[in-house]
């Protein structure tokens, strides 16, 4: 399931077939995960819905789609680990440990939000859960999770740093100067490539010469692999043995998922670039509908069990809804509060 | 005769125009083609034009704007999109130290016919990373132009000369300016060289560009509601500066109120704040002043975006300061 | 009591000592280490602190810099050398987006104390890629604080409170300074915040900063031969500017030449001739007058290069002419 | 003699045995070759000297040692083809075809310089001979000889185009987003890596993951070729072969010359980084006197005609000295000029 560098790995926009196969975890995890697609997936819809309504505003992207990446992989960290995420970044804030409420308010730009809705949608920062962003600068989190991976290995702290990207990042400098820092001073960092075959509307054969991302990480000289990235399964066992071998403390490793963008890149986008034959078979392959069968056919789930996993997360974005919706406006009076570091507060 | 456009209409047919008429010019950029253009600037290009000269990019800044460089240097007219003014930080390298330079380094051998275009501007709840004005930055660097189309008719006209001109031009386009419409006169005459008077006015000068202009013209309503006459002056060309429209402008009105999205210190104002000092301080019945964005980050959430942006009523209120008028 | 040492050894103690004193400090750079440092500032500093702490890195500006926030966000102290403004173009996406605005993105939970050190300016001979006196660019920038040390004191000094700040701080090292010697106090005390009066005058005052003190103060003493006294005031403290000096020195002198690197369209001058507008507009006798670099790129050739930045006459003419003696 | 991509190529700081063998190649041609390394030579130990003297200030990058690279790769391009080098170009420029009376005047700051003492030591610009500048920002022509590239494809022009650049250069997000431009639009643009093993100060294998750069160029999917930089035989005859692939018109190569510089980086270095020993092991395999070595051995090459050969050099550089010499200073009225085009040299 988890490719090597060495095996040809290269890119197809044919969809393979579904993710299938016995599920070999505990009844009570795979629902957890399960879960934690839904929530991701109800918070994302409800997301979309509330940007035609005008509650939230700017740039709105979503992560539908892509949900088994984020759960599959962040199930893997714990708490003492650092993750850089990009504008993409909902179900990761989420997965992180970040209140949904605080997710909500901040999209809405009020006061209780985690950033006080000085960010927004591609800004969601968790100092608790140790999320250092979500970043609107493509490419922008590559050189701070190398700093953060300096950090623990200079401090002796044991604490790998997770840092999530997309295809299109990999074309940019910032991805090359990274890789090379990390893999030169050995550093624990764990570079995670979101590959969902798009930039924007730029498929990844047009801005790749190379579209093989694991031979092309493997050329730094660190350990690179690639897994479904609409299979929780491989998505996490990936994930599980990519970071043991960074906690190895012999330096950074690579791991490409493979996915697909459900939705439009963001909400402004006619989505002239690909045909719905491309989309349709890759909904195909849903992260939860095929993982909910699965679960299923080997009587892990009911559909009973699963309405009711549905109905939790339903229930826990209406109430971060509700949340966001009796939240308030930060005064004007202190617009010019967090430029700079009051005396008081100074680390 | 004239006819109603928008401002991205007119920039589309500008850029078809070009392509139309010289081989040599080309548009690249992130998603110019089978997107249809991050602003739709570009649809229908790709198919008319062939995927050759309708160029989409990697994400590579740097590296695409230092191709258009070397595109130039071989012969070709590049227009090179950057999607945004914020990305263009990547690529600042190669607009300083190769674009700007070349002339000069090589005593006059080389240069660089290169036209880069960049969305820039807040106003759209994009926050802080997404709603940077640099222009001032640019017009710093002897070796480029810098336009700031702000009307429908320099939205349509400035692309031809900056493509004529044997040297790199930068062109700003205000993001909240793409949905505006208005009327083209048929026989539309732009030039890449002057400021122009967007209103006459006697008691008040109001000194601006791109995406500050709509405001400072409807400060101009309100004033003129309140019995102030402003003038309004358009700078659209940010460098070089057009100091004798400055001077004519303050000469004129003996007070003066300078307006753009700049952070206030080091903005772009500040130049033509120090324009004014050496060239027409005697004509000054009252200090200058300056409506920039305030010195913080461009918050997300409205009110604080609208807080931290020069807006008409800020405007408004710094012309009756001016006037002795609190 | 004092002692005489040279800029690169006052910077070079107050490195030394930063790394001495606190285990969270690390200077990271291209050729700090092995090399000894590009102008010998960390010589020695590898056999005593060891590669870890005294990190040579790859040509990677964008990298190396951006790291360097995220060491700061993890918990380090970080020291990063940009060798010379003129590649920080190369890093200035991490700079403006990452390290100055993650202190406001994240609603202040997340500060940068981070000190980025960088040469800057021309004369020596570099040509046009290697002579950048970009300032006025960083100084434009919410969320960073920008030093320019141009005495003895302030090389040895402003290290220590820069790495003590919770947030970004850029220092700027005029190339110029670096073999200057000069009367270190045993008792030097050095603030991070306000500018300062290096030579007492009442005829006219000469505001300045890094590499152009030295000029001021020589154009000082031979306008002093001719009877004309100058107030000269070190501005050392980029940003935030410290508009209550500045202020000062107007009201005093009442007469204004500004002086720096910087090309002077759109340069820092320009800011500070800004701030005297709103500040001690009715406090001038005469409008204040900038000498900066000539709108050129800088040449090599020696005599070019002198032309093209400011010198002790170009001041001394501009003073003379403020004071009506052309 | 030319590695291929595959074959493993691991850098090495231990001087290999010096080139020798026979050379393959007819007396006057061999003894043009030789007269040009001369030349090149003579003129840095000259430009030295007048550094020291104070005739040429600012930065002075010597290339000393590096010779045959200029030498035999440039040799194996056509007049039509484009040239981008680096600070490091006296000797691209003389190859090119650049009168060393324009070199050393430009050097003096002078007048009848190739750019009237604009540019000096790092900026030679020859619009004649299509050299592109020397630049003085490391990894600053990558992105520039990516354009001329597709120019030259646009035109359907038969131009090829040669960029220069050092190891130190490798690791910058430039030589990333170049290659893989060049390599995606098929361009053909010949990189051509100096890797004398140091960038200033920094061993390559404390700059680069992977110190293997044919490996490491090849992740961009396209033909690499490795070379040892001080056989000027090996340069010329691999330097061909790459040529030949970029003029098939499939798109770009890369080609690293292995090679060393005998002196400091630039005027200001006190060589705290390397040994003496390194630098002496690496002078025996010297380009010019290897080389010299093996043509006498084969006799094609007799002492007498060494000799008439490196008088013509030395002669040179005293007529170019005078040249220089003789300059004028450009008028200090004239410093506006070239910053912007005047309208009648409107191209
Ligand atoms: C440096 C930079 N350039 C361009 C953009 C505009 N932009 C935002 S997202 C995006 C596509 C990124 O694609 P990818 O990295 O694959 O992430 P995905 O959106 O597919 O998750 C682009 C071009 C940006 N935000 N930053
Ligand atoms: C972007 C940039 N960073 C740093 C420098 C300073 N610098 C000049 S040459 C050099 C080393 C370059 O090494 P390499 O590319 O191997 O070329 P070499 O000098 O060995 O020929 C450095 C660090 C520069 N000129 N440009
Ligand atoms: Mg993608
Ligand atoms: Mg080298």
């Amino acid at each position: 399931m988890a490719k090597k560098s060495n095996a040809a790995n290269k890119v197809e926009h044919r969809a393979p077939p579904p993710p299938s196969g016995a599920v070999p975890w505990k009844k009570d995890f795979a629902h957890a995960l399960l879960l934690d697609m839904l929530r991701i997936r109800r918070m994302e819809e409800k997301s979309a819905e509330l940007y035609g309504a005008g509650k939230i505003r700017g740039f709105l992207h979503l992560y539908i789609g892509e949900e088994a990446v984020a759960v599959g992989a962040l199930h893997a960290l714990g708490p003492e680990d650092n993750v850089v995420a990009t504008y993409r970044e909902h179900g990761h804030a989420l997965m992180r440990g970040m209140p949904m409420d605080a997710i909500m308010a901040e999209m809405y730009g009020k006061r209780e939000g985690c950033a006080r809705g000085r960010g927004g949608s591609m800004h969601l920062f968790d100092a608790q859960t140790r999320l250092f962003g979500g970043n609107a600068i493509v490419g922008g989190g590559l050189p701070l999770a190398v700093g953060l991976g300096l950090a623990a290995k200079m401090q002796n702290e044991d604490r790998l740093t997770a840092c999530f990207f997309g295809d299109g990042a990999v074309a940019e400098g910032a991805f090359h100067e990274a890789l090379n820092l990390a893999a030169l001073w050995k550093l624990p960092v764990l570079f995670c490539c979101e590959n969902n075959l798009y930039g924007m509307g730029t498929a990844i054969e047009r801005a790749e010469s190379q579209t093989d991302l694991v031979a092309k990480a493997a050329a730094y000289n660190l350990p690179a692999l690639s897994a479904d990235g609409m299979d929780i399964v491989a998505v996490h066992e990936t994930m599980q043995e990519a970071v043991a071998t960074v906690r190895q403390g012999k330096g950074p490793a690579f791991v490409e998922f493979r996915t697909y963008r459900f939705r439009a890149h963001s909400m402004f986008d006619a989505e002239l670039y690909r045909d719905k034959e491309e989309v349709e078979a890759w909904k195909a392959r849903g992260p939860i509908h095929t993982f909910t069968a699965r679960l299923k056919a080997q009587k892990k789930l009911s559909e009973k069990e699963f309405l009711a996993l549905d109905a939790r997360a339903q229930a826990e974005v209406e109430a971060a809804v509700a949340f966001a919706e009796a939240g308030s406006w930060e005064p004007v009076e202190d617009l010019l509060k967090d430029v700079l570091t009051p005396a008081e507060a100074t680390p | 005769m004239s006819r109603k456009i928008s401002y991205r209409e007119a920039m589309r047919e500008a850029m078809h125009e070009a392509l139309t008429n010289d081989p040599r010019v080309f548009l690249m950029g992130e998603d110019v083609g089978r997107y249809g253009g991050t602003y739709a600037f570009s649809k229908g290009f790709l198919e008319e034009f062939g995927p050759e000269r309708i160029r989409d990019t990697p994400l590579s800044e740097l590296g695409f704007v230092g191709a258009g460089i070397g595109a130039a240097l071989g012969g070709l007219r590049p227009i090179v999109e950057v999607m945004t003014v914020n990305f263009s930080l990547l690529a600042l390298d190669q607009i300083v130290n190769s674009a700007a330079l070349f002339r000069h380094m090589s005593g006059g051998q080389f240069s660089v016919p290169l036209v880069i275009r960049m969305c820039t501007g807040a106003g759209r709840q994009l926050a802080a990373q997404h709603s940077h004005s640099l222009e001032g930055w640019y017009a710093h660097i002897p070796g480029i132009k810098v336009l700031a189309p702000a009307t429908i008719e320099d939205a349509r006209g400035m692309l031809a000369p900056a493509l004529a001109d044997p040297d790199p031009v930068v062109i700003f386009e205000h993001c909240q300016l793409f949905n505006v419409e208005g009327e083209l006169p048929d026989d539309w005459n732009v030039d890449i060289s002057s400021a122009k008077v967007r209103r006459q006015g006697k008691d008040v000068a109001l000194i601006t560009y791109g995406g500050s202009l709509p405001k400072a013209l409807a400060a101009a309503e309100i004033l003129a509601a309140q019995g102030i006459d402003s003038e309004v002056l358009d700078l659209r060309v940010l460098r070089p500066l057009d100091s004798a429209s400055i001077a004519a402008a303050v000469a004129k009105c003996r007070r003066v109120v300078v307006i753009d999205e700049n952070w206030k210190s080091g903005g772009l104002a500040a130049e033509v704040v120090a324009r004014i000092m050496e060239h027409a301080f005697w004509e000054l019945d009252a200090p200058v002043a300056r409506v920039c964005s305030e010195e913080v980050p461009v918050p997300y959430a409205k009110h604080l975006e609208e807080a931290a942006l020069p807006q008409a009523d800020k405007i408004v209120a710094a012309v009756r300061g001016l006037l002795g008028k609190e």
